[in-house]
């Protein structure tokens, strides 16, 4: 199952739980589910549907491109990390 | 705004043109004769990117008035080539890549061009202080000073003296 | 010098051409933004706060209309309203209504330089006689300059509606708190053997291009809009443009200029809009150009700001836990580079525990701009101080501290991910090897300081596109202006894929119209992303010559194979076509060739750099002279190695200043006292040696011909490294830029005071 | 800029008549490396340049081993850095003309303008207080002279009345035995205004001291006379006991700001250590007279 690493901002949703297994095949999977797990986590990371442009995803330790479209593997591991433009993460 | 009549040569050519007292020389040159090579980077002489000749001398243009150049020779960077052919200068500043921007390239050359007219073979140390009324930003001078050296030698090693400066 | 680990033999790449712009830039026949000009244009100024912070009571305008010559005035009230919500813009993230009432002041003066009123005149000289005129009554605030005032309880409140998440509804000038977390700081601290604790005060300072902004708009009645100007972005600045005017982001072309340098100020905009406006009001083409001291005071510095880090390391130099809190100043608006800062701040080692809090303060000085590396160069400032005390400690020699703890590939960034490939190692053995590492200081009251620095580098969208000509010479197209010499870069690479000498390849930066989008020359990104679209174009250009070979041989394109430059048919002795051979016969096999491609890169590779910096100190005066530099850098792949030495001298040029002599000087009532090069003092000619480099190439896996990008990741060092220096100069640590005379002399005299004998280090 | 005039005149009578008749709204206008920055930034708003580099008694450079030197005030700075004879006989002065700005200022700028714009940091001033310089002014009412030291009378402001004019500035031959010297302290190493300046002059009688001059400049409101720092010295080695008190002596008479150029601290505290070295110079010039 891909492994989710919480911001440390986010971790008060998760009771200061860094690192998560979600189930999913894509981010907007993984982000849904998260939100199941932990309500209203998701909500920090969305803004119209899509990853908030201040927040940047990184899969397997390359910043990736496709917002919620992009495809995660069973042991990818996914970080929301702060664009570099300035974030709120 | 009443407006004065100024015969001057710029770069070898005799020109008329007609600007207000209160125009600089360099605003005269980019506005009124459209020689744009001459930059403005500051208009109060820190910057040196709107370096031209006076009657041989390196100036600020942008700290002289227009109508101070009646009667006057002015060289600006579009006058360093000859019929096309680039000056020893200005090979120089391609060859060591002196310059990135580029908007400070022009100031440079004429203050350069200034000081190998009258210093042929300079010493890094007076390199530097004949060049330090002009603000690179991009290069950390180092490229720019190994090209003015660079092509002081290549003008002697020609021994055609300040004419292939010119 | 350089270290290689790129083994690909290359015909072009790595050889130093002559820049395909070079011709224009030497005869002063190229062409930047000021330098347009075009039938009955008028000329703009723009009128600006003399207060830091003011209420906007009235703008009264009337007696400059009235002034012969003067034929519009525009306020912000003639600007749409604009949303209140974040959107990605190239590597920004920006806020349309801030970036509105940054445009033009709405109800509240936020800054000595703000933008009030903007006219337009037949001449620059009346157009600035006209806004005397302009007759603005402010009810004056008290300004907050510092982090420190702006957080203090009861502070004025800067921007009425800025919240964040942990204050709920409270007004407040903290507009983001950012944090990143790792391990257990208790026991880390348990375990050091030495703890170190400092706090750390950055001016701020300019990115200081010669060049200042400008911009011609024509506004058209069919409302169609053109705006040329000296941008690092022509696209953003089309869709910023358009986010300010209400305008469909169809309806305006940006061309742009040549540009005057940038170093990330020229990533936003500031006349542009106020171009268009006056242009729409007027019928006429406006051109706008900013004083130097506009420049200063209204355009985009980076960040001041107050850093504590504190740092614990075990007795056989290890790194074992950090803690850090940092504030920068975002200027009048949201944005300051503090979450890229705390990414940075320890990035280049290895530290098993860390708690990192990060602020972003909004203060009554300029909005802050991106500039090369941003946020990294303070950040390093202090943990690189701090490191340099950890090794003395430790007693073991700085550059091999910082080998023991440097990261390599498989460790974990700051942020969580794992590093791929990186360099960081290399650069540090690098200095080791170096000439100048391995020269001896001698004399009185000087010193040697190392530092080492870290920059993500971005990625982000290119497009290119590759015409084949009827001769079989070449011309790439790309959306990326050309700063320190891409343009030269783009045309090698062209010319490597498709056999080509590199005259043979003419290099262009289109305008919005004539390229697919593409995002700002900033983050290193050219060479690696716009260079990998080149690449792609290149290649894609190379298959189609094979299938019209193939055509021509009445053979399947596989029988076909584009090597050294030639076409050659698989099998029995038909002789090899080169692209010039082929060319002629393009219409008779399907017509033109033209190769594209549209990236949005992934495969950043992240940049390390390493700076040696040896000093003097005058005892009596506290001047510093910078004796020598020299700075190692990871390049991934150099494709100009001229132009690659030149982004390395620059940026650490830049960070010399930074280190002794830049500093914005606000009095009192919040008024900038330095708003000029003569007291803004910027490095001469005569205050540098020539700068040395060690040029690295750890391939980055993540880019066909292994790039990283250069632009940035040298400024990172040098602040850090000068105060490093001084320290073994004269024994004070300084933790306050710039490390100016008053400032050092005063903590000499005091650190005479504190220790009986001289301060000379040797 | 606002809408000016510009008049040049061939000689003093003409520039003077120029002068009067526009009064308060005219200024003279040589190098104009101040007075232009002045006007963009409307610091100033004359209405009327009156350029005085056609005029032949302002562009005069002569010396005379018993007169002394006649430096013409609209003599360019690079022509004194150029020459010999002020090399020889006025380092000191040499050096602050080489001094102000780049070689673009030095080759607009003239020591005549310098004290005119009466900036009490201008670099040449320190160095003519040093030497003794007077300051031979005609207007209207004729002709006067003033010593340089009390030409400046506030930041900006000087003695010279509407319609008057600075014509030359007239320096004592050098002594024998004596010799000047100009230190300015700046941040960078070029392009800077003197956060401190100090210009001393030194006459020796054997190894003693027979007569000392010293000027001080961006340290008050206006270029200074530091007369006790000097006058202590005569009749006195110059050792470091005696350069120390000079230095004291010079810091004391300091009235500086605290601005974007230093602090009031630093001033003082460099003002001592410019005026020991500026000294030490100055003595080691002397001897070999």
């Amino acid at each position: 199952m891909p492994i989710v690493v919480i911001p440390a901002l986010l971790r008060k949703f998760t009771g200061g739980i860094e690192r998560v297994s979600v189930p999913g095949k894509s981010i907007r999977e993984l982000v849904r589910q998260l939100g199941e797990q932990f309500p209203g986590i998701d909500q920090q990371l969305l803004q119209d549907g899509d990853i908030r442009p201040s927040i940047a995803v990184s899969i397997d330790g390359e910043i990736a491109t496709g917002g919620v479209l992009d495809a995660v593997n069973e042991d990818s591991e996914v970080h929301f990390i702060p664009a570099l433009g300035g974030g709120e993460v | 705004m009443k407006k004065t009549l100024v015969e001057a040569t710029i770069n070898g050519e005799t020109v008329e043109f007609l600007c207000e007292p209160r125009q600089s020389l360099l605003e005269t040159l980019r506005d009124v004769l459209e020689l744009t090579g001459s930059k403005e980077g500051c208009l109060t002489g820190d910057c040196g990117a709107c370096t031209v000749l006076l009657d041989g001398h390196a100036v600020c243009s942008c700290l002289v008035l227009g109508v101070e150049a009646q009667g006057k020779k002015i060289d600006t960077v579009e006058g360093l080539a000859t019929q096309g052919v680039l000056s020893v200068l200005q090979n120089k500043f391609l060859e060591h890549a002196s310059l990135q921007c580029g908007i400070c390239t022009p100031g440079f050359l004429i203050s350069a061009k200034s000081l190998l007219d009258r210093n042929p073979k300079p010493t890094e140390p007076e390199v530097r202080y004949a060049l330090a009324g002009n603000l690179c930003r991009c290069t950390g001078y180092d490229k720019i000073v190994k090209a003015v050296l660079d092509a002081a030698a290549n003008i002697r090693s020609q021994g055609e003296g300040k004419a292939a400066a010119r | 010098m350089a270290a290689s680990t790129t083994t690909d033999n290359f015909k072009v790449i790595g050889t130093r051409p002559i820049r395909h712009d070079g011709v224009d830039k030497v005869t002063g026949r190229a062409k930047y933004g000021a330098d347009y000009a075009f039938p009955g244009m008028l000329h703009g100024k723009v009128l600006r706060s003399p207060h830091a912070h003011a209420n906007i009571k009235s703008i009264k305008i009337d007696k400059a209309l009235k002034l012969p010559g003067v034929k519009a005035i525009v306020t912000s009230k003639d600007l749409p309203k604009a949303e209140n919500k974040l959107e990605q813009s190239g590597e920004m993230v920006i806020n349309p209504m801030y970036l509105s009432m940054n445009i033009l002041a709405h109800d509240k003066a936020l800054y000595d330089g703000h933008a009030i009123a903007a006219v337009a005149a037949t001449s620059p000289h009346i157009a600035e006689e006209a806004l005397r005129l302009i007759e603005v009554e402010y009810e004056v605030l008290p300004p907050v300059m510092t982090v420190d005032v702006a957080t203090k309880p009861g502070a004025p409140i800067l921007l009425k509606d800025l919240r964040n998440k942990e204050e709920g509804d409270k007004p407040t000038n903290v507009a983001q708190h950012y944090q990143f977390k790792r391990g257990d700081l208790a026991a880390g601290f348990k375990a050091s053997d030495y703890v170190i604790e400092r706090e750390f005060n950055t001016a701020m300072v300019h990115q200081g291009y010669i060049e200042p902004h400008n911009a011609v708009g024509i506004y058209n009645s069919d409302g169609q809009a053109t705006i040329y100007c000296s941008t690092q972005g022509a696209f953003d600045v089309r869709s910023l443009s358009a986010q300010v005017l209400g305008m469909p982001v169809g309806h305006i072309k940006v061309v742009p200029a040549e540009i005057g340098g940038g170093f990330g100020g020229k990533t936003t905009i500031y006349l542009e809009p106020l171009s268009v406006l006056l242009s729409k009001k007027t019928g006429a083409p406006v051109k706008l150009v900013m004083s130097r001291s506009e420049v200063l005071r209204a355009s985009g510095p980076t960040s001041g700001s107050k850093i504590k880090v504190k740092m614990g390391a075990t007795k056989d130099g290890k790194i074992v836990a950090a803690e850090i809190w940092m504030a920068y100043e975002a200027g009048a608006f949201p944005g300051s580079p503090v979450g890229a800062g705390a990414m940075c701040i320890i990035a280049p080692y290895t530290v098993e525990n860390f708690v990192i809090d990060a602020y972003d303060v909004i203060v009554n000085r300029p909005k802050t701009a991106a500039y090369r590396a941003p946020g990294a160069t303070n950040a390093a400032f202090a943990s690189e101080t701090i490191i340099d005390e950890l090794a003395e400690k430790c007693g073991i020699d700085p550059i091999d501290f910082r080998l023991k703890n440097a990261v390599k590939e498989g460790d974990a960034q700051v942020v969580g991910p794992p590093f791929k490939r990186i360099g960081l190692i290399q650069t540090l053995e690098g200095i080791k090897n170096s000439p100048h590492y391995k020269s001896k200081l001698t004399g009185k009251f000087r010193g040697r300081g190392v530092a080492s620095g870290f920059w993500f580098n971005a990625g982000m969208q290119s497009s290119a596109t590759v015409n084949i000509h009827a001769d079989g010479t070449a011309s790439v197209v790309t959306g990326s202006p050309d700063i320190g010499g891409s343009r030269a870069s783009m045309a090698m690479i062209t010319a490597e894929v498709l056999g080509l000498s590199v005259t043979d390849v003419r290099p262009i930066t289109a305008d919005t119209d004539s390229i697919g989008h593409t995002d700002v020359t900033g983050g290193s990104r050219v060479t690696f992303a716009t260079g990998m679209a080149v690449y792609e174009a290149a290649k894609d250009a190379e298959r189609q010559l094979i299938e019209r070979a193939a055509k021509v041989w009445e053979k399947k394109p596989d029988e076909v194979e584009f090597r050294d430059g030639k076409l050659h048919a698989k099998g029995n002795g038909v002789p090899p076509m080169s692209i010039k051979q082929l060319a002629p016969r393009l219409p008779r096999t399907g017509g033109p060739i033209t190769g594209r491609a549209s990236v949005n890169a992934r495969g950043v590779g992240p940049g390390f750099a390493t700076t040696l910096v040896d000093v003097e100190v005058d005892p009596d005066t506290g001047k510093v002279q910078i004796l020598r530099c020299t700075v190692a850098q990871d390049a991934g792949k150099a494709i100009h190695p001229s132009y690659v030495e030149g982004q390395m001298q620059g940026g650490t040029a830049q960070g010399l200043g930074w280190a002794l002599n830049e500093e914005y000087f606000y009095d009192d009532k919040g008024t900038l006292r330095n708003s000029g090069f003569l007291d803004y003092r910027m490095p001469t000619c005569l205050d540098l040696p020539m700068i040395e480099t060690v040029v690295v190439e750890e391939a980055n896996p993540g880019h066909p011909l292994g790039v990283r990008g250069v632009g940035e990741v040298s400024i990172v060092p040098p602040v850090a490294a000068v105060a490093n220096a001084i320290y073994r100069a004269v024994g004070v640590r300084m933790t306050e830029t710039p490390m100016s005379p008053p400032k050092l002399l005063k903590a000499m005299l005091k650190h005479r005071d504190s220790t009986k004998h001289s301060a000379a280090a040797d | 800029m606002h809408a000016i005039n510009y008049e040049v005149p061939s000689s003093l009578d003409q520039a003077v008549s120029i002068l009067k008749a526009h009064g308060e709204n005219a200024r003279p206008f040589c190098g104009g490396t101040d007075i232009l920055i002045q006007l963009r930034a409307g610091v100033r708003r004359t209405e009327h340049l009156v350029d005085v580099k056609k005029i032949k008694e302002l562009q005069t450079l002569s010396f005379d081993a018993k007169k002394g030197l006649r430096l013409g005030a609209a003599v360019p700075c690079i022509e004194i850095s150029e020459s010999d004879v002020m090399r020889r006989h006025y380092p000191g002065l040499t050096e602050a003309a080489h001094l102000i700005g780049s070689l673009q200022i030095q080759n607009r700028a003239s020591v005549g303008g310098n004290l005119c714009n009466g900036s009490p940091a201008a670099d040449t001033t320190p160095a003519l207080i040093a030497l003794g310089a007077r300051a031979r002014i005609v207007g209207p009412a004729g002709e006067r002279e003033v010593p340089v030291e009390d030409f400046v009378v506030s930041p900006g402001r000087t003695v010279l009345k509407p319609g008057e004019l600075l014509v030359e500035l007239l320096i004592p031959a050098p002594a024998p035995h004596s010799s000047d010297a100009y230190l300015r302290f700046i941040p960078r190493n070029e392009m800077d205004i003197a956060v401190v300046g100090v210009g001393a002059s030194v006459t020796l009688d054997g190894d003693k001291v027979k007569a000392a001059r010293i000027g001080l400049g961006a340290v008050a409101a206006t270029p200074l006379l530091a007369s006790k720092a000097a006058d202590a010295l005569v009749g006195k080695k110059l050792d470091d006991a005696a350069l120390e008190a000079a230095g004291h002596a010079a810091s004391a008479v300091c009235k500086p700001i605290d601005d974007m150029r230093g602090t009031i601290d630093f001033r003082v505290h460099v003002t001592g250590v410019l005026t020991r070295r500026v000294l030490t110079i100055a003595a080691e010039r002397a001897k070999k007279n």
